[in-house]
């Protein structure tokens, strides 16, 4: 194996970190979308689409957050490191609700 | 590609004139610093205190087990004994005692950083760890907890009366102190390394720190919240884990698991980490393998969050669940086998000397050993069933734990005792002690594998008559080993007085700490370290060593 | 075996630059200091997030038991308070996020001015949720304490079409209410602490503490407020919305 | 000898030694298979101790110093590490096949086993025979003959233990769990509860007496308290009114109970669910939940109105509910009895009384 590529992926930290300051235009749009996405969600939370209606209310959910993690928090403009940082924490939370779930979910499964 | 190192004249070393030690003065100085080493220092008093009442607990369960029925203290002292023996040597004494006393110490020397990344965090973690130390002591002196530290619900919510709540907020707090630790030392080793100091020149030590505070920072809020749920549910009496409102008791345990059991990898990764460095000094020779064994501590980091339910397998957990996670199990055994085996090949063709550091190791790879393949015996389904819940899961987890965890603890000790204090301790009563607690330990905890089997349950006061050769045994054991406690205790505190001035590297090993003096300055580095040589290179430590051997004649 | 040095840090910029007095000894840089402080905030968020993450998985498991109960207990939180309060705290992260662009652009008054409005936003938050805190509790919503299944047992005038619950289902009702309890109450003790935390950076800003170049603590906690609002957007449409049709 | 030392270290020595365990005696067909993976298992642990000791050992007295002054600077191996990764892998690999077999084999009974209720409590266990013996902190069982315990526990986790049969299981609030064995050895064996459940933990203990059928058949006869678990159900059945119901009528409000035992019903939910023990007892206590298709869900709870033991009755007098004849006859009677206050609970009773004489003969086959 070579050394060089396992530096590479593993020294994630930049050596320079270019000064990214986000424009109020940038937070402007970004507030507002959310504000829009919350109006929306609100509003087809009224509409009856069955089990649609999590996943579009969660869907949007997702949005929201991650325009709110890309331009609010910064991440879009991050380091690979702060990128990876969020990524394992998003990681993590599916590994506790995944394995938690394999017991939930096979539990009626055979004959007990 | 051979080196021979002499070990330097002791006689003419002394003590530098400005440390860490001596820059100030005052208990305020102490209690204010912001100083990883003196923070490790804070730690190491009050972790030995605290594994000292928690042996003290351990003495007492000994004792009443030396007789079959519960003749010594009633039951309900019984159950108040393994449960403060439990929390405190847990949350208060193995998950914070290498990391926070040597990795506070070691880790910015060894990254060639000045301090940690967060020093005010880092003296906050220590207070953290204070508080939640002394609400163990409130909920004992208040009358005691009796839920055993795995605080199983229903019984701590609705069916004691004891100071759960105190117990509870207690490893909240001690929790968020482990956090804060293990946050500081990863941002230290992403952010302030040295420079030249690159991933694959870290030390193993730094690596499998590295392992364990992503599970510390990871693993710990999980039990955080559990507990809080725990709390919430006997003051207020939400309905979360209560079958009577509806709720799932099993889930507090999944959710108490996802924790604990990476906890047991907190426990044991950074004393991984010291075995890395007193093998490879000691044998005079690069860890074998030294990726493999990087990444090894990483795989079982990543692994340890995969498999917390092979602790309910007869809980009730669904069949199918359980056949995942055993096999998951599996797969985390075998990083700890390849461990064992590098660090054994390590020694081959070495140099190899026997210092009481490497008599602590080779007596933690021995234990270590049979506490990782006991383990298999648990992780496979069916033999679980028989196992659990008995003296045989006591055994294993103290053969891993103790064996394992605190014999690394006391190597790591006994190896870095000289850098932290600048002077020796006695070489023949600490190989004696070494020696008495390897003895002690095996008289103390083999027994109880036969015991187990025979099915003695844990956590009993009483037991079977037939069962007492045994247990006998045992609390014989649990003398010896009293003893070789004691003994690091008494001697140690000695050396601080009286003890050879140990000089800046009186081991000749090649990491960054011993290239300055000891006991270090407060900075750690007159100047920026560049490093320039891999991690554990002998060949560069000789040179040197010559080097300064020339300019100096 | 490599023996070149590669270096992270590289110290000739350390030269370059004149030591500003926030800098603390054990950094090379201010750039050094700033991105280990973020780093570090970015691994405590890390730490919210699985202290969120249990009782997220708690929600998941108990929905999927008491489906009836979580949707009678959903019907009796209100949509419109739970919409303001969303935008109130989107609005908040706004404002925070304005702060954040004050500070690196050293604009001390901007920066003042926002961090109050985030302030009052989050206030608004708390206050909404407190009324609503107030209304389960006259209501007899509140697990262990005052709980009482009345309200599920019979019709709910606001949802019609609904059938009153079986006792044996009403009860379980319970759960539903301990995580949201649990779950906005955790949510609302961040608030706080942000709230406190915001109270005390005014006072600093005042004295041009962060207008100087030293973004750092504005930005961090800039994080951390942008994590509780993500953690709200995640909370509205579990606990008021998705369970509104039966 | 016992000249020599004092006499009371030398009964203790003559205690120790008469009492001596080492190795839990193997009383049912489980425990050869749990020994066969436990030596094999010890088997791999001396090898794999053995290794390690011989490679340091080895190596400590090859290389020490004194002996190999210089040390050789070696990078690794790929392929001994490969080898130290893939040997071990493949043994784990065998002892969790084989685990899992182990397991499969523990927890689940052979469908002729003979059924007994556990109830556990802080701090006692109850066992309930479907003939009607009780017994406290025992269990008597026959030899040679499956037997399944369905088990409950009335308060915190308890955990049922019978070290000698190798069978352990967790005794769980609120949720019915299962383990059966086949006792091979006539005996008297330990019960442990395993699971720590509070101050008398240690002192929830017991007795399992294996006896030879014909001593089971005779201990049986002596020790019923002369109402079956099932007739106990009965009355219970009546006095809770779910007769008034579960008449098993064609326009009963619910569904007919008579032979629904193991067999598989459609939920109002559309899903399928299987009749069994845990099925019974979560129908009586949450019944909105176990709707049958077609009913309406009307069911009362009857939380906390029941014991555990009183769903124990219900549960294996539904399980051997054959007809719904005595149902029948039991409405009619207190019809008779009590007409007035029947009446006055309409409009159950007044539904009852129409449809009931209609369909009194009709017996289920």
């Amino acid at each position: 194996m070579s050394e060089l590529s396992q530096k590479e992926i593993l020294d994630t930290e930049p050596t320079h970190h270019e000064e990214h300051i986000v424009g109020p235009k940038v937070y402007l749009v970004i507030g507002s979308s959310l504000l829009v996405l919350t109006a929306a969600t609100t509003a087809i939370s009224y509409l009856e689409l069955g089990v649609f209606n999590a996943v579009v209310a969660l869907g949007i959910a997702c949005i929201k957050a991650t325009l709110v993690i890309l331009f609010f928090m910064h991440v879009k403009y991050s380091s690979k490191l702060t990128k990876l940082t969020v990524a394992a924490g998003i990681f993590t939370f599916f590994v506790l609700i995944t394995m938690t779930m394999t017991d939930y979910i096979s539990r009626a499964w055979g004959l007990w | 590609m051979s080196t021979i190192v002499m070990l330097p004249d002791q006689q003419t070393a002394s003590l530098p004139k400005r440390s860490y030690l001596n820059e100030e003065y005052g208990l305020k100085s102490w209690l204010l610093t912001g100083d990883h080493k003196r923070i490790a220092i804070l730690y190491l008093i009050s972790i030995t205190i605290f594994f000292f009442i928690g042996g003290f607990f351990a003495g007492m369960i000994r004792l009443e087990l030396l007789t079959p029925p519960s003749d010594l203290m009633a039951a309900d002292t019984y159950n108040k004994m393994f449960t403060m023996h439990g929390i405190i040597m847990v949350f208060l004494f193995l998950v914070p005692s290498v990391p926070a006393t040597i990795g506070n110490f070691l880790i910015p020397i060894m990254v060639g950083a000045k301090d940690l990344a967060f020093p005010k965090v880092n003296l906050l973690s220590w207070y953290l760890y204070v508080v939640g130390g002394i609400l163990v002591l409130a909920a004992l002196t208040l009358g005691g907890v009796d839920t055993g530290w795995t605080f199983t619900t229903p019984l701590s919510t609705h069916y004691l009366n004891t100071h759960v709540i105190t117990a509870g907020l207690a490893i909240f707090v001690a929790g968020f102190s482990s956090i804060f630790t293990g946050l500081n030392f990863i941002v230290t080793i992403h952010r302030m390394r040295a420079p030249g100091m690159t991933w694959f020149r870290l030390p193993l030590f730094v690596w499998s720190h590295y392992a364990a505070s992503v599970l510390m920072v990871l693993g710990t809020p999980v039990l955080a919240i559990t507990l809080v749920l725990v709390i919430l549910e006997r003051v207020i009496g939400i309905g979360v884990f209560d079958p009577a409102k509806g709720g799932d008791p099993l889930l507090f345990q999944h959710l108490f698991w996802f924790y604990s059991h990476p906890a047991v990898y907190i426990m044991i990764l950074p004393g991984f980490g010291v075995i890395s460095e007193v093998i490879s000094t000691f044998s005079r020779k690069r860890v074998f393998g030294y990726t493999a064994v990087a990444f090894s501590s990483v795989a079982i980091a990543v692994f340890g969050f995969f498999v917390w339910a092979h602790h309910m397998f007869i809980m009730g957990v669904s069949n199918y669940s359980a056949l995942v996670f055993s096999l998951l199990t599996m797969l985390v055994a075998v990083p700890s086998a390849i461990k064992i085996f590098n660090w054994s090949f390590t020694l081959y063709k070495g140099s190899i000397t026997f210092e009481t550091p490497m008599l602590y190791a080779f007596g933690f790879m021995g234990l270590f050993t049979i506490g990782g393949l006991t383990g298999v015996f648990l992780g496979s389904m069916g033999m679980d069933i028989h196992l659990t819940e008995t003296y045989f899961i006591v055994a294993h987890f103290h053969f891993v734990m103790v064996g394992g965890m605190l014999m690394a603890f006391l190597a790591g000790v006994h190896f870095w005792w000289p850098k932290m204090t600048g002077r020796m301790y006695p070489e023949g009563i600490s190989k004696l002690a070494a020696l008495i607690t390897f003895v002690g330990f095996n008289l103390t905890f083999f027994p109880q594998f036969i015991l187990g089997y025979l099915g003695m349950p844990r956590r009993y006061a009483a037991y079977p008559p037939e069962f007492q050769a045994l247990n006998v045994l045992s609390t014989a054991g649990a003398t010896v080993l009293g003893v070789g406690y004691v003994l690091p205790l008494l001697y140690l505190a000695w050396s601080l007085k009286y003890g050879k001035i140990a000089g800046s590297n009186p081991w000749q090993a090649t990491g960054l700490e011993w290239q300055i003096q000891s006991p270090p300055l407060t900075e750690n580095f007159v100047e920026t370290p560049v490093i320039d040589y891999e991690a554990y290179d002998y060949e560069w430590l000789a040179n040197k060593t010559k080097h300064e051997v020339q300019t100096v004649g | 075996m490599d023996s070149q040095a590669i270096a992270t840090h590289p110290e000739h910029e350390e030269t370059a630059h004149e030591h500003p007095p926030f800098l603390r000894h054990h950094f090379a840089t201010v750039e050094q200091q700033r991105e280990t402080a973020t780093f570090g905030m970015w691994l405590f968020l890390l730490t919210e997030i699985m202290f969120f993450g249990g009782m997220f998985c708690a929600y998941l498991i108990y929905r999927n038991w008491y489906y009836p109960a979580f949707v009678a207990g959903s019907h009796q939180l209100s949509i419109v308070l739970g919409t303001v309060n969303t935008a109130v705290l989107i609005c908040s992260s706004f404002t925070m996020a304005m702060g954040v662009h004050s500070a690196e652009t050293r604009n001390r008054k901007a920066l003042i001015t926002w961090l109050l409005l985030t302030i009052v936003l989050g206030c608004v938050f708390l206050g909404i949720k407190a009324d609503e805190y107030h209304e389960k509790w006259e209501k007899h919503h509140v697990p262990g304490l005052n709980f009482s299944v009345h309200d599920f047992v019979r019709e709910n005038p606001a949802y019609p079409d609904d059938k009153p619950l079986p006792l044996d289902m009403a009860d379980k009702t319970q759960v539903y209410f301990s995580l949201y309890f649990a779950m906005t109450g955790m949510h609302a003790l961040h608030m706080i602490i942000g709230v406190s935390l915001l109270i005390i950076l005014v006072a600093r800003a005042w004295t041009g503490a962060y207008t100087e170049g030293h973004v750092a603590p504005i930005e961090n906690f800039g994080l951390y407020w942008h994590f509780v609002d993500i953690v709200w957007i995640f909370l509205f449409p579990l606990l008021y919305l998705i369970s509104r049709h039966q | 000898m016992h000249y020599f030392i004092s006499p009371v270290l030398w009964q203790f020595l003559v205690n120790w030694l008469t009492h001596f365990a080492l190795f839990p005696p193997e009383a049912s067909s489980i425990a050869p298979y749990a020994d066969a993976l436990y030596f094999f298992l010890i088997l791999i642990s001396l090898v794999g101790m053995a290794l390690v000791l011989a490679l340091v050992t080895g190596f400590s007295i090859l290389y020490r110093k004194e002996r190999n002054p210089e040390a050789t600077q070696i990078e690794g191996s790929t392929l001994l590490e490969a080898t130290w990764t893939i040997i071990p892998l493949a043994l784990f690999m065998v002892c969790f096949v084989w685990g899992a077999l182990l397991y499969f084999r523990i927890y689940n009974p052979p469908t002729n086993a003979m059924n007994i209720y556990i109830v556990g409590k802080q701090w006692m266990w109850k066992a309930e025979h479907p003939g009607g013996q009780h017994e406290i902190n025992a269990l008597h069982v026959p030899l040679g003959k499956p037997v399944q315990l369905t088990m409950i526990s009335q308060d915190v986790f308890h955990s049922y233990s019978i070290p000698a049969f190798r069978v352990k299981r967790e005794v769980i609030p609120g949720r019915y769990t299962t383990v059966w064995f086949t006792a091979t050895q006539p005996g008297t064996y330990h019960l442990f509860c395993t699971q720590y459940c509070g101050t008398l933990h240690s002192e929830m203990i017991g007795e399992v007496t294996v006896m030879k059928p014909e001593d089971y058949q005779a201990w049986t006869e002596g020790s019923t308290s002369g109402m079956s678990l099932a007739q106990n159900g009965e009355r219970l059945f009546a006095s809770l009114g779910c007769n008034a119901c579960h008449s098993g009528n064609a326009g009963a409000r619910g569904p007919n109970l008579a032979e629904s035992y193991a067999t598989r019903v459609q939920l109002t939910s559309g899903s399928y669910a299987m009749v069994d023990d845990a099925f019974l007892r979560d129908s009586i206590l949450n019944p909105t939940m176990h709707t049958t298709a077609g009913y309406a869900p009307i069911m009362p709870t009857y939380q906390g109105q029941i014991s555990e033991e009183g769903l124990i009755d219900l549960v294996e007098y539904i399980k051997k509910l054959n007809t719904n004849y005595r149902v029948q006859q039991t409405l009619n009677t207190s019809q008779v009895q009590s007409p007035v206050q029947n009446q006055a609970q309409s409009p159950v009773a007044s539904r009852v009384q129409q449809t009931a004489p209609a369909a009194s003969g009709m017996v289920k086959p």
